[in-house]
């Protein structure tokens, strides 16, 4: 009787590709290659992306963001492995992801400009808007999961993005109770960058690992190379498998690491060291990747240079029509506060547009 | 018509419109099979089962976000929260998602969501489960706040307030859940949300109440008219946000006169709200301060001081009469 | 390399005296006959106030209260594991151990009459007042732990009580993980009664335990016969060793049941079986200390029969101390809103005592 | 006398009152190493070491909550919030537990804590990054709600909040974090919570603003008195509650026109608040309806469309021209 062992659990870490080439292979999830140059290439994407914005925001030509450099892993396997009527439900950094679902780049500009027009397309592609408020997309996910199921939609299924900071918040915990509870087809992708702006895993949590946080709601996870795509594409390919046939939400840890800073108002020296950087750029997920599709035959390198050209201009295509459209409704707010503004709203506005008319003729 | 108390109003109007639009459904903790610890939701875990009226885990802020994220596809959930007193656990959600969610995304996506709580004082219960904070949620932009008076009203707002297609936070006043019936229609009424109701008409002073201050606040008119010839016009809010500003100035403008009646704290309620518009609208007509019969600034007393620091009829009679007299 | 097993953890049971009479002497705590008579008497005089509170309230004598029948095993339990100089952090299920720590049960009374002034002692007897908001008192442990140690009060901890509704609130994940990280002394008991209101466990949450919830925080955790008060005193005991000396906190769970109503104002045959309630009258965690204290020699019939005598006579003195306490400042929740009262608030009072005097005249 | 920018002025205050009391701690997200994102905790870590500066888990609730709990121990603990559009997180705690814990145990427990955090646009900021709420803050019983203008009163309201003995919430303007510098003297000076400051004496008119909106008010001043010979009394309010209601009704009862502006949207605000007080008090030497110039009733939009939103000196001079001419 006395003190007895009731319950036991246990934790795994997926890596098929690791950052010496090493591939197992009978783990493998057999892209055809096709789809391993899609997803190559969306990650190359991304990386091109990001560091254009960075020039950007640096010339002023947009405001502060959040830099996924080194997340590519994460995002684009994990996206790859979703249908496009999941829903995603991210947080700010997943841009790489966005770009897959075809929300045009141009759109993430705008919003990094300051402007809501963002966002105006994301429903579109099943994509939730950004969301800022850390952990605060952990519910909307459940609730649109069980909307899915209540509506008879079978088989589709929500994934939700959030960061290692993000799972120290209440919501994390309410949401991932919630899904147990209601089995609801979400799979919780937890982006582990190992920092939270300035404050390390250590101090955010004691636990050995964040997958680890599933044993308290019953629910299955595991951890996961985050700079390894194929790892990453499987882990979520087999959560949303068994999401879809009724088997409830799974945690994936991503392990993986924020190569720059947290945002462009951020710097990362007063907190962390070169070298500490260093040792993540050495398994950066791109060229761990390319140096794989090359191993296997499927790429070379001057497929790549083709690559780099091609997303160097479709990059530079969005930043031209990002520029060009200029044309902003200055009182949209008011267009937005509710579906009809009521009449408060109206004098408000006719107050604000001849505010603007006094200004503009000053 | 079957006369019904508040508690079966609601019920009513939820069991209505779960029959007609099987996109509404009902969450919350004790919502099913308890029916709810005021008996609101009773009987509607049997007639549309689990799926539909869901007894969730205690948490709300994830019933907030869940609600949310249920809206954005499309349901029309209507959320539980047990006592307004833990509202305040939603105020994340409600403020950063669900209120924002049409600007953020330019008008494609919306929040169609009810939050319903039973709030406010009278029933002799424990501390968090007393106050009026109606307020902290009329401040947000993109979030409709109604209070009903009554079983009739409260069951045609509630059913304006699942149609509508924004948040709606439905407030209850629990002191008159059972306190008195009326004839409510078997029939569909929908309220009308934002447009406040001009209960008695009246010429010389405007007094404006809403939730369980009304019925004080018409004991009171009562009490004056019966003593002297004054008229007063008797306002019943009905819509916190956004406000029907016409009905009151145009009141104001006639009387010259107003006397305001709530159960909340003074600082920052409503009734500021009522004096700031009467300011910017209709100063000019004023003949007087416009008069104020509220909770005081403290913290909400136990139930055992309870009584003394609500408003009662004798107090609103006083305002009334100071104002006449000003 | 690839899908490897890197964390496993596993969840104890204790029980040392069973609803049968079984008992497990290596496990025993060994208290003194002394200790045990202590102990089993606060468990008596618990369910004495309570059943008296019950009657008082059923006479329209006290307001809406939540009985504590069947948890005394749990609260006694583990209240007799502290030291006068622990604080003890409860919600509002915890009457028998606010007892125990001397707070006079006129205070309770008081409270459940609708005055404040049934918390004014309880700071004197390291007792934080009682908690309405679910799981709102788990943050204030923690930082209450944080402050002792941090005031060097070596070997002072902190005991914090909640219910099985209450593991699913956002406080409770954020204060476990805070006290985690800061490996803060303080001990998290659950007294897990199987229903939050009229929600059972498995609508709750779809954990095995709820003492797994704590390997989301790398925290000793134990599941414990919470009907068996030699267990729940040594787990509890065992823990705040462990956290006196610097090992950081630990979440108990203890299996209980509440074998009467929510609150006063619930009825529970609306949502449970008779039959249900029965099985646990069975183990009612009272009998079962009274057998087994006569079976080892401590007690007797006669004994137990002095001992009720004693705690009805206790009972009703504080019952007459409360209906007999009646001068009430009706103007102090003015004095309370901050330590001097602002200018408004004083011009508040005055109106206040006017409409007072009013209404005495009317 | 140094000349500081309100983040040094607020770190000063900060570091001096930690160097006189060991019960001062600082808790926060990145408040640590990183010294805050808006580097006002820079050196503090180094200063005062790790168990007094701390780099908490990211989780606003149980910062708040912890830090109630450190204070009902005695601790004086300075809590920062990132952003104040992340503290509808601290609002259960802060109305649940913080403010109501005197008056809960009849005065026998306090909690003496200040929450301090930035608010406001003007940063080109992303979302929920430029809300202004105090509203909400102050319409709490319990709660006192700061916000200094300046360096310098940042400095000594900071002090007087640290050494009050309830709960404060300390919001910073985060537009004149470094917009601009003042003297501020090493010597210690506390200012006194309740008071609000004429900044500058009139007759004509009293002008009322608060936090970053100083700034463009004393510009549209200036700009006024250099055209016409109107003299406006400027005031600072500096504590939004408990409100310093004699220094608004003494100015107003002598300049008999009144205009408010604030960051803030208009519906409850602070500017009703003010209106409403001014009718309670002073209502019968108005010359003319109380004018405001506030934000809009709208979901505060992002930095692309900011500045149109806020009020502008233009504004505020147009304000007081049609105050004075009614
Ligand atoms: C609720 C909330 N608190 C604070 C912030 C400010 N903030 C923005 S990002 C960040 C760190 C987030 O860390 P993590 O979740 O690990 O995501 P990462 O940025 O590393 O991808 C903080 C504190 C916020 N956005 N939301
Ligand atoms: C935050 C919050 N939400 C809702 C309630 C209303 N409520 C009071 S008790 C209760 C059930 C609590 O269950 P549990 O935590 O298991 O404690 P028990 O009453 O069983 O001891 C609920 C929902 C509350 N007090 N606080
Ligand atoms: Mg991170
Ligand atoms: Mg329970």
């Amino acid at each position: 009787m006395p003190l007895k062992e009731i319950a036991s659990f246990n934790v795994k870490h997926l890596s098929i590709l690791d950052e010496n080439g090493q591939w197992d292979e009978d783990l493998d999830p057999k892209l055809s290659d096709d789809d391993l140059i899609k997803l190559y290439r969306a990650m190359v994407k991304g990386r091109e992306a990001d560091q254009r914005m960075l020039k950007m925001q640096r010339q002023g030509r947009l405001g502060t963001f959040p830099p996924t450099t080194g997340h590519e892993a994460v995002i684009c396997g994990a996206t790859f492995a979703t249908r496009d009527d999941d829903w995603l439900v991210g947080s700010y950094r997943e841009m790489p992801g966005r770009l897959m679902r075809g929300e045009p780049l141009e759109r993430t500009l705008h919003y990094y400009n300051g402007r809501e027009e963002g966002s105006a397309l994301s429903a579109a592609h099943h994509l939730m808007p950004i969301q800022v408020i850390l952990g605060s997309q952990l519910p909307h996910a459940v609730g649109m999961a069980y909307a899915m199921r209540y509506k008879g939609e079978q088989g589709r299924a929500v994934v939700c993005f959030f960061g290692d900071g993000a799972s120290s918040q209440g919501d994390f915990h309410e949401a991932l109770n919630f899904a147990s509870v209601w089995q609801a087809p979400v799979v919780f992708v937890c982006q582990n960058n190992q920092w939270a702006i300035s404050v390390p895993l250590a101090c955010q949590t004691r636990s050995q690992t964040i997958a680890q946080k599933a044993i308290a709601y019953q629910i299955p996870c595991i951890q996961v190379d985050g700079n390894d795509a194929l790892a990453t594409y499987k882990a979520t390919k087999d959560a949303l498998d068994r999401a879809r046939s009724g088997g409830g939400p799974t945690l994936i840890e991503m392990v993986t690491y924020r190569l720059i800073m947290h945002t462009t108002a951020d710097d990362p020296s007063k907190y962390r060291s070169a070298d500490e950087e260093k040792t993540w750029w050495d398994k950066d997920p791109i060229p761990r990747l390319f140096h794989h599709l090359k191993k296997i035959g499927v790429w070379d390198d001057q497929k790549q240079a083709l690559l780099e050209e091609d997303v160097k201009n479709e990059v530079n295509q969005a930043v031209k029509n990002f520029e060009s459209e200029v044309d902003f409704k200055p009182d949209a707010p008011f267009d937005h506060v509710f579906e009809t503004p009521s009449a408060a709203l109206e004098e408000q506005r006719a107050l604000f547009l001849s505010n603007l008319r006094d200004s503009n003729n000053a | 018509m079957p006369k019904l108390n508040m508690v079966q109003a609601i019920n009513l109007a939820l069991r209505q419109e779960m029959a007609k639009d099987k996109n509404v459904l009902v969450l919350g903790e004790d919502v099913g099979k308890d029916g709810g610890v005021f008996r609101v939701t009773d009987g509607l875990l049997d007639q549309f089962g689990s799926a539909r009226v869901i007894d969730t885990p205690l948490a709300e802020s994830a019933i907030m976000g869940a609600a949310f994220g249920m809206s954005i596809l499309g349901l029309r959930p209507v959320a539980e929260i047990q006592f307004s007193g833990f509202a305040f656990l939603i105020l994340p959600q409600l403020e950063g998602n669900a209120s924002r969610i049409r600007a953020r995304s330019q008008g494609t996506m919306s929040a169609p969501m009810v939050v319903r709580m039973p709030y406010g004082g009278g029933v002799r219960a424990l501390e968090h489960h007393s106050e009026s904070r109606e307020a902290t949620f009329a401040h947000l932009p993109g979030v409709k706040v109604v209070i009903p008076s009554g079983p009739r009203n409260a069951r045609a707002l509630l059913v304006a307030a699942i149609r509508d297609p924004d948040p709606v936070v439905f407030m209850e006043p629990k002191h008159i859940y059972r306190a008195f019936k009326q004839e409510v229609p078997e029939a569909e009424e929908v309220g009308i949300i934002g447009q406040a109701e001009v209960v008695k008409p009246g010429e010389d002073i405007t007094i404006i109440s809403w939730g369980a201050m009304l019925r004080p606040t018409l004991k009171a008119v009562e009490a004056l008219e019966a003593k002297r010839a004054a008229r007063v016009e008797v306002i019943d809010l009905l819509t916190m946000s956004p406000i029907d500003a016409r009905t009151i100035t145009e009141s104001v403008k006639k009387t010259g006169r107003c006397v305001i009646v709530q159960e909340a704290p003074k600082t920052l309620s409503m009734s500021s709200e009522i004096i700031a518009l009467i300011n910017d609208k209709a100063l000019l007509y004023l003949e007087a301060p416009v008069k104020r019969v509220t909770h005081f600034d403290v913290i909400t007393p136990y139930f055992g001081r309870e009584n003394l620091f609500l408003p009662n009829p004798d107090q609103i009679e006083a305002a009334l009469i100071e104002t006449l007299d000003f």
